[in-house]
């Protein structure tokens, strides 16, 4: 059974780097894992924690996180603000007993085809063998009692 | 009279268990006394004025799913969940009496115009096993609403604690008789004792009859402007209130699967009434807490007869600001009263 | 309930036109002049408009919102076809029959006349019953006027009189009717209060100035009548939100005279 | 006690305040918040060590904004409260005549740097439950915090004392209340009140200058305050930031510095 189970994965990134990260990978006709829906986003500064509960609310097993490397935000700073959230958030979200390994941060430039590539692969495999998200189905977190 | 001592009272409980009911009693968690749901009847608590929840979520949940959705073969299907479902037969032990008044409040506003099947559902299938007070803290006041700590009413079965851990026990309703017959034995028959005896004493310190009279001249009283002024406007006495029963219906899910919830609300949050518009017909927290004093003590025995309150004193133990219900009744009472005394004066 | 039909009324306000998409639904649905139903968007809630066509046309209703929150949003993204969620009728109607052979007068301002359409068309339906039929209808601007092409139709007609009005500075180059708050045209029109129905529907500061003036000309308080609009949750008088006073707008509502107003507490 | 009082009547008598937000004598051993603006009232005002709940939260209440310029009787968490008000531009040290009682005599913090200096000499002590339960949940696996959690904030039903009782959620419109979109379930259910306090948390993140109103506050009882304790612990280490200490500190999350510790990104 360990081999059919296929894990939702949402990747939100940035429009300038990794969204066009991703299309080269795309282009150079790289094969990746197709367990990823991607959502862009202007920069990672708009990627707002509230969504990544959300997408595990809603099904995901895992998400990705991605967008310029320091120094190279589009708009200057909206990388450095983001990550500061993250930090917050990734230990909160610990304190409160949610596993972090679901959720993976990167960097990924325009140029960075083959890192997309690699980062989705890495994160499926890593997340196939954790099994489906279950702190967020509906059985752990019960809609209504 | 009947009576049972604490240790038959604890088989009793059992037998509730492992009969396949589910059994609701205070028990402690962080500290403070709640009603759960019973797994070893050790864990029951005797010894408490008051839990800080009412156990209105036995009939009213704080959150119920009224209907779900699914959208398959371009076919939007609907389940209405007030319909067809059976609930779990339930017994509540160790409510008060003013608790057994609220469940019976709550059941009856439901049951107004057109019945809530829901509520309705869970109260035939809910036997409460009440017990009277021999104790009480100084926000109790269900002498003054017209209740009191022997109160039989809406209790199925009501237990006093008399000496030596024995209660005396009164079956009230069909449903209270069907479970005490069940478990015949662990009862026996004793003297003829008053009951008052062992009940505390609690002055009654207003009428609620007059109250209810008074406050309808009391709109524009700026009583309200100084009660309200430490208000924080949280939801905390609403949600503990064992008559309280507001609600905010929302809907989860996406265009094609999902729930239409039905879930807590209460008239302290400024959002409550606030219109799409911007206009909010109560703008501000003392107009808010009006409500939530006239709703009970004016528009609710007027509109049905009922009494929104039933003297427990909950929302002023949950009160982050202190607000004591009691206390500002007795207040308003008073300056009611002088103003109808000046009124007379002058003509 | 299956969209027929939408329609563009004003700049963000749109009437929707519904079937039912169960037949034994249209067969056993009835309803009265001045109720309202809830209408839904499955996954954003539900929301509450006065049903605002016709009793008298039967088959179908309609309703007009402006979009402004999170269901009005929703159904303003709809398009004919899709299917809604309705539950209702809800409330009291407005008392047609006690109205027989008296002179009407609406009074409705900006996104408060569908509520008062329905009760127009009902009587414009049921014509030789009344007498002089008068509306007075304002909105902030011209654009802001809903049922422009009714407008026309009820200014067309010769036996009842349509007197629109927008705001001053709401105007167009073009606009041939009043210019000034509805409270004051009013009072230029010097209504009379004799046999006539005063029914007045508008936003709560409207509706304020617009007792006084009516009083002003010897108009009885029982035989000024309104609708209100309060936020409302359930429609069947257990949410507790809509209570004005011991009274809830849903189910004692929302058609109120202003006689019933006065002894309730100012809270809608 | 006396001090405070005498203090109170001073500044109402002479017009510099016009109410005072202090503590009184409540139901049975409570104390209660009391609005004092007459000086014929000041007997009403106590001082010892019942008075707990931060009073800067009724610094933003509309009703009592209307009456005049406030002076608060204030505990060293309130004195923090009020330097993060300021730091965030809510707030400027003459709106308000902070009173604090020392060995009952009372000082009165006037400006910037006297609240600096009081803040900076009285540290804030948690009450000893929640050095306990901060000690506890720190051994506990990530599956055992997750059942803890779930379990405490099974309780929650959402009556939002948390957040009216805390002196930093001045929004004015909170995210909670919010529909478009509705980032936090309206419902208490288990993902409603996770989403919740989650959002509170991370709100008050590098915020919160854990005064424990909100445990206090809450009326089932839930450790709510360690959730924003944990917040403000993680920005501490991380950027080295602590509130509540002076009144021209940048916001923790709205700043960054281009070496921020980024080990868990690839």
């Amino acid at each position: 059974m360990e081999n059919s189970f296929e894990p939702k994965i949402v990747a939100f990134v940035c429009n300038w780097c990794t969204y066009a990260g991703a299309d080269l990978t795309g282009t150079s006709r790289t094969k990746y894992a197709t367990n990823v829906r991607i959502v862009r986003f202007p920069c990672t500064g708009r990627i707002d924690y509230n969504l990544l509960l959300k997408a595990f609310e809603q099904g995901a097993d895992g998400v990705i996180v991605s967008g310029c490397h320091p120094n190279d935000c589009h708009y200057t700073s909206g990388n450095f603000h983001a990550r500061r959230r993250w930090i917050v958030f990734r230990q909160m979200m610990e304190y409160m007993g949610i596993d972090m390994r679901r959720v993976k941060f990167s960097w990924v430039s325009a140029a960075e085809g083959a890192k997309w590539a690699e980062i989705v692969n890495e994160t499926v495999q890593e997340i196939c063998d954790l099994d489906p998200s279950k702190e967020f189905s509906e059985t752990a977190i019960q809609k209504v009692a | 009279m009947t009576f049972i001592t604490r240790d038959n009272l604890l088989v009793f409980l059992r037998s509730i268990i492992d009969s396949g009911k589910e059994l609701y009693a205070p028990q402690l968690r962080a500290e403070k006394i709640f009603f759960l749901p019973v797994k070893d009847v050790s864990s029951v608590v005797f010894d408490y004025v008051q839990t800080v929840e009412s156990p209105k979520e036995l009939l009213f949940p704080k959150v119920e799913r009224m209907l779900s959705y699914h959208y398959v073969d371009g076919k939007m299907n609907v389940t209405d969940c007030s319909r067809g479902q059976k609930t779990a037969d339930r017994v509540l032990f160790g409510s008060r009496p003013c608790d057994a008044i609220g469940l019976k409040t709550l059941a009856e506003f439901f049951r107004q115009d057109i019945p809530d099947t829901f509520v309705q559902r869970r109260q035939d299938s809910l036997t409460v096993v009440s017990m009277s007070c021999a104790g009480s803290d100084e926000n109790c006041f269900c002498t003054s609403v017209g209740a009191g700590p022997g109160d039989s009413t809406g209790s199925d079965v009501l237990l006093t604690p008399v000496r030596d851990k024995r209660y005396l026990v009164e079956c009230l309703t069909e449903k209270g008789k069907f479970l005490v017959e069940s478990e015949k034995e662990l009862f026996d028959e004793g003297e003829e004792i008053n009951k008052e005896e062992y009940l505390t004493k609690l002055l009654q310190t207003f009428s609620h009859k007059e109250i209810a009279g008074k406050l309808s001249g009391a709109f524009n009283n700026p009583i309200w402007d100084e009660a309200s002024l430490r208000c924080l406007g949280c939801g905390a006495c609403a949600y503990v209130c064992p008559v309280c029963s507001c609600f905010d219906i929302q809907d989860e899910g996406n265009s094609r699967k999902g729930d239409r919830l039905r879930c807590w609300d209460s008239c302290g949050f400024a959002l409550f009434t606030l219109h799409t518009s911007g206009h909010n017909p109560r703008p501000t927290q003392s107009t808010r807490w009006r409500q939530r004093v006239m709703h009970k003590f004016s528009y609710m025995p007027e509109r049905y007869n009922l009494l929104g309150c039933v003297g427990c004193g909950r929302c002023s133990r949950a009160c982050p600001a202190d607000m004591n219900l009691k206390e500002e009744l007795n207040a308003l009472d008073h300056i009611l009263e002088e103003g109808r005394q000046r009124v007379e004066e002058r003509q | 309930m299956r969209i027929e039909k939408v329609t563009e009324e004003a700049p963000g306000v749109k009437t929707f036109r519904l079937d039912f998409t169960d037949d034994s639904d249209r067969e056993r649905f009835a309803f009265g002049a001045g109720q309202f139903g809830e209408y839904s968007v499955f996954g954003e809630g539900e929301s509450t408009f006065c049903i605002a066509s016709s009793p008298t046309r039967k088959d179908y209703i309609e309703c007009t919102f402006r979009e402004a929150g999170r269901v009005t949003s929703a159904l303003a993204r709809m398009e004919a076809g899709e299917v809604i969620g309705f539950r209702g009728p809800y409330g009291n109607i407005f008392p047609l029959e006690e109205w027989k052979g008296k002179n009407l007068l609406f009074i409705a301002g900006g996104i408060a006349l569908p509520p008062m359409r329905c009760v127009i068309w009902n009587a414009l339906d049921m014509r030789d019953w009344f007498k002089d039929i008068t509306i007075l209808y304002g909105a902030r601007t011209v654009d802001d006027l809903v049922y422009k092409h009714e407008l026309d139709e009820w200014g067309k007609r010769t036996d009842m009189k349509l007197v629109t009005t927008v705001d001053p500075g709401g105007e167009t180059a073009d606009w041939k009717g009043k210019i000034g708050f509805v409270p004051t045209v009013l009072e230029q029109m010097s209504p009379t209060s004799s046999n006539t129905v005063a029914i007045v529907c508008g936003p709560p500061v409207m509706i304020k100035f617009t007792f006084p003036v009516l009083e002003k000309f010897g108009f009885d308080s029982e035989m000024i009548y309104t609708t209100l609009e309060n936020r409302m949750k359930c429609g069947v008088g257990k949410c507790g939100r809509c209570n004005v006073g011991s009274v809830y707008v849903c189910k004692d509502g929302p058609v109120f005279t202003y006689r019933q107003l006065q002894s309730l507490p100012p809270e809608y | 006690m006396r001090a405070l009082q005498e203090k109170a009547k001073e500044l109402l008598e002479s017009g510099k305040v016009g109410v005072i937000i202090g503590y009184g004598n409540g139901s049975g051993e409570r104390v209660r918040p009391v609005f004092v603006r007459n000086s014929a009232d000041v007997a009403k005002l106590v001082s010892d060590n019942r008075c707990r709940l931060n009073l800067s939260t009724y610094l933003f209440k509309p009703e009592l904004k209307k009456i005049g310029r406030p002076a608060i009787v204030a505990a060293p968490a309130t004195v923090k409260s009020i330097i993060q008000l300021i730091s965030e531009n809510q707030l400027k040290s003459s709106d308000v005549v902070t009173l604090v009682v020392e060995d009952d005599a009372v000082v009165e913090l006037g400006d910037n740097a006297s609240l600096e200096a009081y803040s900076a000499s009285h540290p804030v002590v948690f009450p000893p439950f929640a050095r306990k339960e901060i000690e506890t949940i720190a051994g506990m696996s990530l599956q055992e915090r997750f059942k803890y959690w779930q379990d405490e904030l099974s309780r929650c039903f959402k009556c939002y004392a948390c957040r009216a009782a805390c002196p930093l959620c001045y929004c004015e419109r909170c995210i909670t209340d919010n529909n478009r979109p509705q980032w936090v379930c309206v419902p208490s259910h288990a993902q409603g009140n996770f989403e919740w306090h989650m959002n509170r948390a991370m709100h008050l993140a590098g915020r919160c200058i854990e005064c424990g109103s909100c445990t206090i506050a809450c009326p089932v009882g839930i450790p709510i305050g360690l959730l924003t304790i944990e917040a403000s612990r993680i920005v501490e280490q991380e950027f080295g930031f602590r509130p509540g200490l002076r009144c021209d500190a940048p916001s923790a999350l709205s700043s960054f510095k281009v070496d921020d510790k980024e080990s868990f990104i690839v």
